[in-house]
C-alpha cells in the first residue's frame, strides 16, 4: 500500500500544494508558524486542526464507499456523540463521557449497517433515516441549547496538543494509524475491497460480505463519534443544532477527491484524509481572502471540478503511464 | 497472401496497432475480409483478437493504422457508429441489459414506434419470429437476467444478425452454447453468408472452424501470423501456427478409472434439493474420481453445483463429508469443509474487475484462512507467481487488474484461486469456456494430476468430447432432474446423447 | 408482474398509512387535506419526476435544491427588477436551466466524472449564483402571481386543486410516458442497466446521458417556477436540502438506486408517501422540534422496513425462469 | 378562554429559538391556550404546509415566526378566508401583505445592528477602530438586515472601519473558525480593534478563537453581538465580552394577550408591537441576568 501511494497520490498532493500556494499569494502569512502556549499556531496548522473532522469523517467514509455504500448519517451521528460526552463531561468521569460517545457512534454504526446488511436496505435511504432522526435524537439530548462543559480532560480534544501538535490532528493521525493498520495488516482492506468491487463473486468466494457491511458502517460510526467529539471540544459545547450540519457531503467530497470510486472497490485511507485536508486548505483560503462570503459556493464549486479535473479518467487517459487501473473504475 | 478471388475486399484493415499502458496488444495487424465469408479469427487467449474486433469497430481508439468496408476508409469512434456503417458485432462478453426485457435488448435503439410511442406489441411479435429462426420459444417481456447466459448470448447474437449488416463480427459466440445450438447458429451463419454477408468468427473450438470457416487468420501476441484457405491448412499446422511450437496431441485419450466399488465416498448427497429448483438426487463423490455432469442448456447443472456448494441452500435431503453429516448453509461452509466452486459466469459471479490477478488468486484461500491470518506479501506474490506460470496467464503481470485481462486469462485465474485453496472437492462449471486450445491441453492435464492426488472433481461442461475425455462418471440431466448416470466404459458422447433425449421424461416440465 | 412488486407494495403501504392517520385525526379524512397533499408538494413532485430519471439511468442529482433556489431569485429579479413579464421570465429561466443541466451532463460524460460530484458541484454553483444575484428574498407581486395561487378548482369539503397541483400532474402523467413508451425512456432504463453495454449496443450514451441531466435541470427549473408562485417570492435559500427529500420520494417510491429499474407512479405515491408523514406530524402538533425529526426518521424507517419485507416475501416465491430451448 | 392556537415555528437551529419555543409554551400555559407548535426544520415549505394544516384543523389563531420574509400572500389569504386570524412573530413579512394578517410581534433586526454599531461608535469615540464581522448564514433576513443597521450606525464614522466580513453561520463553531483565519490575516489579531457578531453564539466561538491566540477578548479587542443569550452574560463577567443586544425569547406573550383581547372584546390591536432591542453591557450585572436566563431553554 505504503508503495502504491506515491504514483496513485500525484494529483491529490499536486492539488494541496497548489490550493496552499494560492493560500499563500492571497495570505502571505500562510505559512508563518509559531510556537504559542505549547502548541503550534498559524494557518497552515488550521488547516490541519479545522480539517480534523472531516478527515475523521473520511477515514470511515472511505471503508463504506468501498463496499459500495454511502453514509448520510455521520453528521447527526457526530451531533449525538458530540452531545452524549458533553453532557456527561461535567458529571461523570472522562473515560465514562468518552466510552459513552464512542459508544453511542458505535451504536449508530451497527444500526446502519444492521440495515444495509441484514435488511438490504439501500445505503443512501437506509443512512438518511438516521441523518433524519439523528439530529433529532441529539437535540434530544441536549434539548435544543447548546451544552457546555468545563472538563478540561474533554476540552484537551479541542485546545490540548502532543508534542506541540493539537490534539484534533493527533487524533486523525492516530486514528488513521489504527485504522490502516486493521485493513492493511490484515486481510480486510482486501476483503472490503473485494466485497464492494464483486459482492456476488465475493461471496462465492468464501468472503463474508455482510460481515464486511457490517464491520464498515460500524467503523463509521466509530469515527463519526470521534469526529463528535473533537467538534464538541473545539467549541467546549455540544451544539446539536449544527455540529457535524452538511459534513457528510464534505466527507464523501473528500473520499471522492481520494481517488475512490462510488461504486465500491479500491480505497485509499491516506488519500481520503488528504481529499479532507484539500478541502479544508480551500475553505481557509476562501476565509482568508477576504472575499464577501456571497463568493464562497462559487470558488468552492470551482476549486473542486478543478481537483477532480485532474483526476478526470478521460483527461488522466492522455497520460499513457496512468492509463490503466483507471478506466475500470467506472462502468 | 493467396488472393484467389478477384472482388474486391470487403473489410480491409492494415497495419493496425494498438498499446495499452506499455503492452503492446495489436502490432501492425492486416486482415481482409471478403463478402460472403465465413473468416475464422484465431490465436491463443491473450493473442489480440477481441482488442482487434474492439478497434475495427471503435470502442477502443487505434493508435495507427486504417480500416476500410468497401473500399472507402472508416473510422468509427462508437459501436453506434460501427453499426451505422454496416458491421454488427457481438463482443466476446454478453452486453446486453438484464434489466429489460428479451425484446427490448433485441431492440434497443431502434425500436419501432409510431408517433414517437413505442410500439410494443408489433415489438414483441418480431422478437418472436426473430428469436425462432435461432430456435428460441421463450417469453421475450420477460427481463433478459431471468435467462441463463447461453440463452442471452443467443440473444445477442440475434440482436446482432438482425441489425442485417455488411460485416457480422462474432467474437467466442459458441463459447457458452452446446452442440445443438452451435448447429441452429451455424445454420444462420451460412445463410447470412449465402447473402453476401461477411462474417468474422472468433472460437477456440478448431472443430468448428474447420466446420463452417471459409479462411483463418491467426494472431500471435498481437502480430499476424498469417492468413490460410481452411482446405489448405491441416489442423496440426493450425495449432503450430497458434501457439508457435507443436502441441502433442496426447491429451483426449484415457482410461476411464473403473472405480473399485467398495472405496468410501469422500462426499455423498442423498435426497438433496431445492423446490422449484433441482428436483432431489443422490450423488456420492469420490477421491481420485471425475464426474461430469452433462445436460442441456437449463437442465439443472449449474443449479446442481450451486446446491452442493452451499450458494443456494438445499430445503431437501442431507449431505456428509467423510461419513460424517454436514450442513451446507453457504459457500463459507463448502469453502470451510474443502469445497471449491469455480462458476460459469465469470465475470458476475467470478471476477473482481477491479482487484489484481494477484488478489484474485489469493481470494479464496485468504477468505478460508479468515481476515486475522492474512497471506504476507511474499507468499501472496509466490502463489501467484506460481499460477500465473502453471496455468500461462498472460500477461504475467501478478499486479495488472483482472478485468483487463483476456477472457480466457480470466478464466485461467479463477481456477488458479481455487486450486490455491488446494481443495478435496473441486466443483467446475464450464472451466474450459473461452480457453484456447494450448492452455486447454493444460488444464486437462492439471485436472488428471490433482484427480491422481486424491481429489474429488466435479465438471459441468457444454463439450460432450471434453465429458468423456476425463470423466469417470456422467450424470446426465434433463428438467432440472438427474436422470441418468453413467459410468466407466458405458460413457460415451452417443451414451450421453441418448439419455439426454430419451423420451420418458415429461417433455416441457419446467418450473414455472 | 414481478417488477411492478415494489410499487404495488409501495401503493399498499401508502393507503395503509393514510387509513392509519385518518383513524387517529378524524378530521384527516377530507378533500382538503387530501389536496393539500398534492398542492403542497407540487414542487416536490416535479423535480421527483427528473430525478427518477437520473436514477433510473444508474446516476443521481445533487443540484436540484439549488437550481430551484436559482431559479426563484432569478425570477423575482427578472419580473420585479427588470419588469419583464412572467412568462418571457419563466421562458428564460428554463433555458438557463437546461443549459446548466446539459453543462452537467457533459462534464459527467465527456469527462468521465461521477455524477454525485458533478451535482455536487453544481449544487454550490446554483446555491452561489443565487447568493450573488441577491442574498435578501424578493417578493414578486406581478399579476400572474396573484391569480395563479388562488385559481383552483374548488371542490366539497374544502378541497381545492390549484394550478400548481395541476401542473405537478400533467408533468407526472407525461414523465411517465417519457420514460415508459419512448424510445429515449427504454435508453434510460438501459443506461441504469449497464452503461457499456449499452454504448457497445450502439446507443448514443452520451446524447442521452446530456439529455437526462438536461431534463432533470429543465424540471427543477419548473419546480422553482412553481415554488416561486407558491410562495410569490424569490429566495436564494430557497428549498435547502430538497435534493435529499427529492431522492427518498424516488428511492421509497421503488426505484433503486443503482439504476435501471423503477416506475414513475412509484415515485408519485413516494412523494406523497413524504408528505402524508410531515402532514401527520403537523396534525399532530406536539412535537418538539426535535420530536419531529425523530418521528420523520421513525415512520421513514417504518415504510421502509414494511416495504422491504413485503418484496421480500412475495420475491422469495418467485423463481428464475428456465429457458427453454426448443428443438428446431 | 379556552383558544387553541398554531404556533408555525422556524425550527430550533439556536439557543436563542429554542429558548423562544420554551418561553411561548409557558405564555400560553399561563393563559390557559393550548398551543399546537409545528416545527419547519428551517423550510418555508414546511410553514405553508403546517398553516394549511392549522386551517384544516380549525385553530382558533395562527402564529406564524416567518423564515422568510416573502412569500405568506397565498396562504394568508387562505387563512383569511378561513377567517382564522395570523400573528407574526419575532421578524416581520414583506409589506404587501399587511392587511393578511392581525399584528406584528417583533423586534427590528436592523434597528438591532444599529444599536449594535451605535454603542461601538460610541465605546471607541474618535481613535481609529479596525472592525470584523462574523456575518450570519448568507441569505437569512435577519443577517442582512442586522449588517445592514451596523454599516448605517457606522457610516458616520470615518474612524471605524469595517475590515473583514465573513459568514460564521450564526454557529460557534464556524465563528471560532472565521475568527481564527481574521485573526492570521490581520497580522495576529494586533490590528483589530473590535468585533462584531450577528449573533451571540458565534462570539463565543470568537472569544475562544482570540483567546488560543492569546489576545484578550473585552479589554484588548471589543466585542457587541445580538440576541443575550445567557452564555454571553457569562462571558460579559469573566470580562470578556463587552456589549449584546437583547432579542427577548418572549415573543408569543404580548401575541397571546392580543389574540385574546381580540377574540374575546374584539378588539383590534395595533399593527406592530414592537419589542424593545435592549443593550446589555458588563455594567448591567451580567451574572444576574444570565440566572435570570439560564433556564429559559436557551
Ligand atoms: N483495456 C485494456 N487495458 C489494458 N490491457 C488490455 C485491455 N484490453 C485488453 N488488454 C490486453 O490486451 C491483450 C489482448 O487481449 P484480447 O482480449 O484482445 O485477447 P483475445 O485474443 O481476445 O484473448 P481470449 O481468447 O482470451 O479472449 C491481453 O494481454 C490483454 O490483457
Ligand atoms: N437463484 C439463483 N441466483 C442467481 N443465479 C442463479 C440462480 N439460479 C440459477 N442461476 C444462474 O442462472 C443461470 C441459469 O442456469 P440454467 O437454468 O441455464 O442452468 P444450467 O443447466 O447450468 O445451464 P447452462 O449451464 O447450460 O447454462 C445459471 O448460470 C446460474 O448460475
Ligand atoms: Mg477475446
Ligand atoms: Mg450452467
Amino acid at each position: 500500500m505504503a508503495l502504491r501511494l506515491p504514483r496513485a497520490g500525484t494529483p491529490q498532493i499536486l492539488a494541496f500544494l497548489a490550493i496552499l500556494a494560492v493560500n499563500w499569494v492571497v495570505s502571505p502569512q500562510f505559512f508563518d508558524t509559531r510556537f504559542q502556549d505549547g502548541r503550534l499556531f498559524g494557518s497552515l496548522v488550521d488547516v490541519f486542526n479545522r480539517g480534523a473532522p472531516v478527515a475523521l469523517l473520511s477515514i470511515g467514509m472511505a471503508l463504506v464507499i468501498a463496499t459500495r455504500g454511502i453514509d448520510l448519517s455521520v453528521g447527526a451521528v457526530m451531533a449525538i456523540c458530540g452531545a452524549v460526552a458533553a453532557s456527561l463531561a461535567d458529571s461523570h468521569p472522562l473515560p465514562v463521557a468518552l466510552g459513552a460517545a464512542l459508544g453511542a457512534g458505535l451504536l449508530c454504526g451497527l444500526w446502519n449497517g444492521l440495515l444495509v446488511a441484514v435488511l438490504g436496505i439501500q445505503p443512501i435511504v437506509a443512512t438518511l433515516i438516521l441523518m433524519v432522526a439523528g439530529r433529532g435524537i441529539a437535540q434530544l439530548i441536549t434539548e435544543g441549547r447548546i451544552v457546555t462543559f468545563s472538563d478540561p480532560g474533554l476540552a484537551w480534544f479541542g485546545g490540548g496538543s502532543v508534542l506541540g501538535v493539537p490534539a484534533a490532528v493527533a487524533v486523525v493521525f492516530g486514528m488513521l494509524l489504527l485504522t490502516v493498520a486493521l485493513v492493511r495488516g490484515t486481510a480486510l482492506g482486501l476483503m472490503i475491497e473485494a466485497t464492494g468491487g464483486n459482492a456476488r463473486a465475493s461471496a462465492l468466494a468464501g468472503v463474508g460480505t455482510r460481515a464486511m457491511t457490517l464491520a464498515v458502517y460500524i467503523w463509521c460510526g466509530l469515527c463519526a463519534s470521534l469526529a463528535g467529539i473533537v467538534a464538541a471540544a473545539d467549541i467546549r459545547g455540544a451544539d446539536a443544532n449544527n455540529a457535524g450540519l452538511w459534513l457528510e457531503l464534505d466527507a464523501v467530497l473528500a473520499v471522492v477527491i481520494g481517488g475512490a470510486s462510488l461504486f465500491g472497490g479500491r480505497f485509499s485511507l491516506g488519500l481520503a484524509v488528504l481529499g479532507a485536508l484539500i478541502i479544508q486548505a480551500m475553505n481557509t483560503g476562501i476565509l482568508l481572502s477576504g472575499f464577501p462570503p456571497e463568493f464562497n459556493l462559487i470558488v468552492k464549486a470551482v476549486v473542486v471540478l478543478a481537483v477532480l479535473l485532474v483526476q478526470s479518467p478521460a483527461l488522466v487517459g492522455i497520460l499513457p503511464s496512468r492509463q490503466w487501473g483507471r478506466s475500470w473504475r467506472r462502468r | 497472401m493467396p488472393t484467389t478471388l478477384p472482388e474486391r475486399p470487403l473489410l480491409e484493415v492494415r497495419g493496425l496497432t494498438k498499446s495499452f499502458a506499455g503492452l503492446r496488444a495489436l502490432d501492425g495487424v492486416d486482415f481482409t475480409l471478403r463478402a460472403g465469408e465465413i473468416h475464422a479469427l484465431l490465436g491463443e487467449n491473450g493473442a489480440g483478437k477481441s482488442t482487434l474486433i474492439k478497434v475495427v469497430t471503435g470502442v477502443l481508439s487505434r493508435d495507427a493504422g486504417t480500416v476500410a468496408l468497401d473500399g472507402r476508409a472508416i473510422a468509427p469512434r462508437t459501436a453506434g457508429q460501427a453499426a451505422e456503417a454496416g458491421i454488427a458485432t457481438v463482443y466476446q462478453e454478453v452486453n446486453l441489459l438484464p434489466n429489460l426485457s428479451v425484446a427490448q435488448n433485441l431492440f434497443l435503439g431502434r425500436e419501432p414506434t409510431r408517433f414517437g410511442i413505442v410500439r410494443g406489441g408489433a415489438m414483441r411479435r418480431r422478437a418472436r419470429e426473430i428469436l425462432k429462426d435461432f430456435g428460441l420459444a421463450i417469453d421475450v417481456a420477460a427481463p433478459l437476467g431471468e435467462y441463463s447466459v447461453a440463452v442471452q448470448h443467443i440473444i445477442a447474437i440475434a440482436r446482432a444478425v438482425d441489425l442485417s449488416a455488411r460485416v457480422l463480427i462474432l467474437d467466442e459466440p459458441t463459447a457458452s452454447l452446446d452442440a445443438h445450438e452451435v448447429e441452429v447458429l451455424f445454420a444462420v451463419m451460412r445463410r447470412l453468408a449465402s447473402r453476401g454477408i461477411g462474417i468474422v468468427f472468433v472460437t477456440h473450438f478448431l472443430d468448428q472452424v474447420y466446420t463452417i470457416c471459409d479462411r483463418i487468420t491467426v494472431l500471435r501476441n498481437g502480430r499476424l501470423v498469417g492468413e490460410r484457405e481452411t482446405a489448405s491448412l491441416p489442423r496440426l499446422d493450425l495449432v503450430t501456427m497458434m501457439l508457435g511450437r507443436e502441441l502433442s496431441e496426447a491429451t483426449h485419450e484415457r482410461s476411464h478409472a473403473a472405480l473399485d466399488g467398495g472405496s468410501a465416498a469422500y462426499a455423498s448427497f442423498t435426497g438433496f434439493g431445492k423446490a422449484a429448483y433441482v428436483a432431489p438426487f443422490d450423488l456420492a463423490l469420490h477421491r481420485g474420481e471425475v464426474v461430469g455432469l452433462a445436460g442441456l442448456l437449463g437442465s439443472g447443472r449449474t443449479e446442481t453445483a450451486r446446491l452442493l456448494f452451499g450458494a443456494e441452500r438445499a430445503d431437501h435431503g442431507s449431505a456428509s463429508v467423510n461419513g460424517r453429516p454436514v450442513r451446507l448453509g453457504s459457500p463459507r461452509d463448502a469453502i470451510r469443509l474443502g469445497f471449491g466452486y469455480c462458476p460459469e459466469e465469470r465475470k458476475t459471479d467470478g471476477i473482481v474487475a477491479e482487484l489484481t490477478v494477484r488478489e484474485n488468486i489469493v481470494l479464496a484461500l485468504q477468505a478460508r484462512r479468515g481476515f486475522l491470518r492474512p497471506l504476507s506479501r511474499r507468499r501472496q506474490d509466490e502463489i501467484a507467481g506460481r499460477f500465473i506460470r502453471l496455468l500461462d496467464i498472460r500477461p504475467a503481470d501478478p499486479e495488472r487488474p483482472i478485468g483487463l485481462l483476456s477472457g480466457g486469462n480470466q478464466q485461467k485465474a479463477l481456477l488458479a484461486r481455487w486450486l490455491a485453496t488446494e481443495p478435496e472437492l473441486l466443483i467446475l462449471d464450464e472451466p474450459t469456456r473461452g480457453i484456447d486450445v494450448g492452455a486447454h491441453a493444460e488444464i486437462i492435464r492439471l485436472i488428471r494430476q490433482l484427480c491422481a492426488d486424491g481429489l474429488a472433481l466435479l465438471v459441468v461442461s457444454s463439450e460432450l468430447d471434453e465429458i468423456v475425455a476425463y470423466a469417470d462418471r456422467v450424470v446426465v440431466l434433463r428438467d432440472r432432474a438427474h436422470v441418468a448416470t453413467l459410468e466407466g466404459e458405458a460413457v460415451s458422447e452417443t451414451a450421453i446423447l441418448s439419455a439426454i433425449a430419451a423420451t420418458d421424461a415429461v417433455a416441457g416440465r419446467h418450473a414455472a | 408482474m414481478n417488477r411492478l412488486l415494489p410499487v404495488l407494495v409501495t401503493t399498499a403501504v401508502f393507503l395503509i398509512g393514510f387509513a392509519l392517520c385518518c383513524l387517529q385525526f378524524p378530521n384527516f379524512l377530507s378533500t382538503r387535506v387530501v389536496f393539500n397533499l398534492l398542492t403542497d408538494n407540487a414542487f416536490l413532485g416535479i423535480v421527483a419526476v427528473g430525478m427518477t430519471f437520473v436514477i433510473i439511468s444508474g446516476g443521481i442529482d445533487l443540484s436540484v435544491g439549488s437550481v430551484i433556489g436559482f431559479t426563484t431569485v432569478f425570477l423575482a429579479l427578472a419580473i420585479q427588477r427588470a419588469g419583464l413579464p412572467p412568462l418571457v421570465a419563466f421562458a428564460l429561466v428554463l433555458v438557463v436551466c437546461a443549459a446548466f443541466g446539459a453543462a452537467m451532463g457533459a462534464v459527467i460524460h465527456h469527462l468521465e466524472m461521477p455524477p454525485f460530484i458533478v451535482t455536487l458541484a453544481g449544487m454550490f454553483l446554483a446555491r452561489g449564483a443565487s447568493f450573488l444575484l441577491s442574498t435578501e428574498s424578493i417578493p414578486i407581486d406581478a399579476a400572474l402571481y396573484t391569480d395563479l395561487p388562488d385559481a383552483a378548482i374548488r371542490l366539497p369539503g374544502g378541497g381545492r386543486l390549484t394550478v400548481i397541483a395541476m401542473i405537478m400532474l400533467a408533468v407526472f402523467v407525461a414523465g411517465g410516458l417519457l420514460l415508459h413508451v419512448t424510445r429515449f425512456g427504454a435508453t434510460v432504463y438501459a443506461l441504469g442497466g449497464n452503461r457499456t453495454a449499452t454504448a457497445l449496443m450502439g446507443v448514443r450514451v452520451g446524447r442521452t446521458t446530456i439529455l437526462i441531466y438536461t431534463l432533470s435541470s429543465l424540471l427543477a427549473g419548473l419546480s422553482g417556477i412553481v415554488f416561486s408562485l407558491y410562495t410569490s417570492s424569490g429566495n436564494s435559500l430557497a428549498a435547502t436540502g430538497v435534493e435529499l427529500d427529492t431522492i427518498a420520494a424516488v428511492v421509497i417510491g421503488g426505484t433503486l438506486l443503482t439504476g435501471g429499474q423503477g416506475f414513475m407512479f412509484g415515485t408519485f405515491i413516494g412523494v406523497l408517501i413524504q408528505g402524508l408523514i410531515a402532514t401527520y406530524i403537523t396534525f399532530d402538533g406536539t412535537l418538539s422540534s426535535w420530536w419531529t425529526k425523530i418521528a420523520t426518521g421513525v415512520l421513514l424507517f417504518a415504510f421502509i422496513a414494511f416495504q422491504q419485507s413485503m418484496v421480500g416475501l412475495a420475491g422469495r416465491r418467485s423463481r428464475r425462469r428456465a429457458a427453454g430451448v426448443a428443438p428446431a | 378562554a379556552d383558544l387553541t392556537v398554531g404556533f408555525s415555528q422556524i425550527g430550533s437551529e439556536s439557543g436563542w429559538r429554542a429558548a423562544e419555543t420554551t418561553v411561548s409554551k409557558a405564555e400560553a400555559k399561563k393563559r390557559n391556550v393550548t398551543l399546537k407548535i409545528a416545527d419547519a426544520q428551517q423550510k418555508q415549505e414546511n410553514q405553508i404546509k403546517a398553516i394549511r394544516s392549522f386551517i384544516a384543523q380549525g385553530v382558533d389563531a395562527i402564529f406564524l415566526a416567518p423564515v422568510v420574509a416573502t412569500g405568506w400572500d397565498s396562504v394568508l389569504k387562505e387563512a383569511k378566508e378561513a377567517k382564522i386570524p395570523v400573528v407574526l412573530l419575532d421578524r416581520d413579512i414583506d409589506p404587501s401583505g399587511k392587511d393578511l394578517y392581525l399584528t406584528a410581534v417583533t423586534s427590528d433586526s436592523v434597528h438591532e445592528g444599529k444599536v449594535a454599531g451605535d454603542w461601538l461608535a460610541k465605546q471607541v469615540g474618535g481613535k481609529p477602530c479596525n472592525v470584523v464581522e462574523l456575518q450570519g448564514t448568507v441569505g437569512a433576513s435577519v443577517a442582512t438586515n442586522r449588517k445592514k443597521g451596523f454599516d448605517t450606525a457606522i457610516a458616520s464614522h470615518p474612524n471605524i472601519k469595517l475590515v473583514r466580513s465573513q459568514t460564521g453561520d450564526f454557529t460557534r463553531s464556524k465563528g471560532k473558525e472565521v475568527m481564527e483565519s481574521f485573526i492570521k490575516a490581520e497580522g495576529g489579531g494586533s490590528s483589530i480593534c473590535a468585533v462584531y457578531a450577528h449573533n451571540d453564539d458565534m462570539m463565543i466561538g470568537a472569544i475562544q478563537a482570540m483567546k488560543e491566540a492569546g489576545l484578550k477578548p473585552g479589554k484588548d479587542v471589543l466585542t457587541v453581538s445580538i440576541d443575550a443569550v445567557p452564555d454571553i452574560f457569562k462571558a460579559m463577567a469573566a470580562g470578556e465580552a463587552n456589549a449584546t443586544v437583547e432579542l427577548t425569547p418572549n415573543m408569543a406573550g404580548p401575541a397571546l394577550d392580543a389574540i385574546i383581547d381580540y377574540k374575546a372584546n374584539n378588539k383590534t390591536p395595533p399593527k406592530w408591537i414592537q419589542t424593545d432591542s435592549k443593550l446589555f453591557t458588563a455594567a448591567d450585572e451580567p451574572m444576574k441576568v444570565y440566572e435570570s436566563k439560564k433556564d429559559l431553554g436557551y
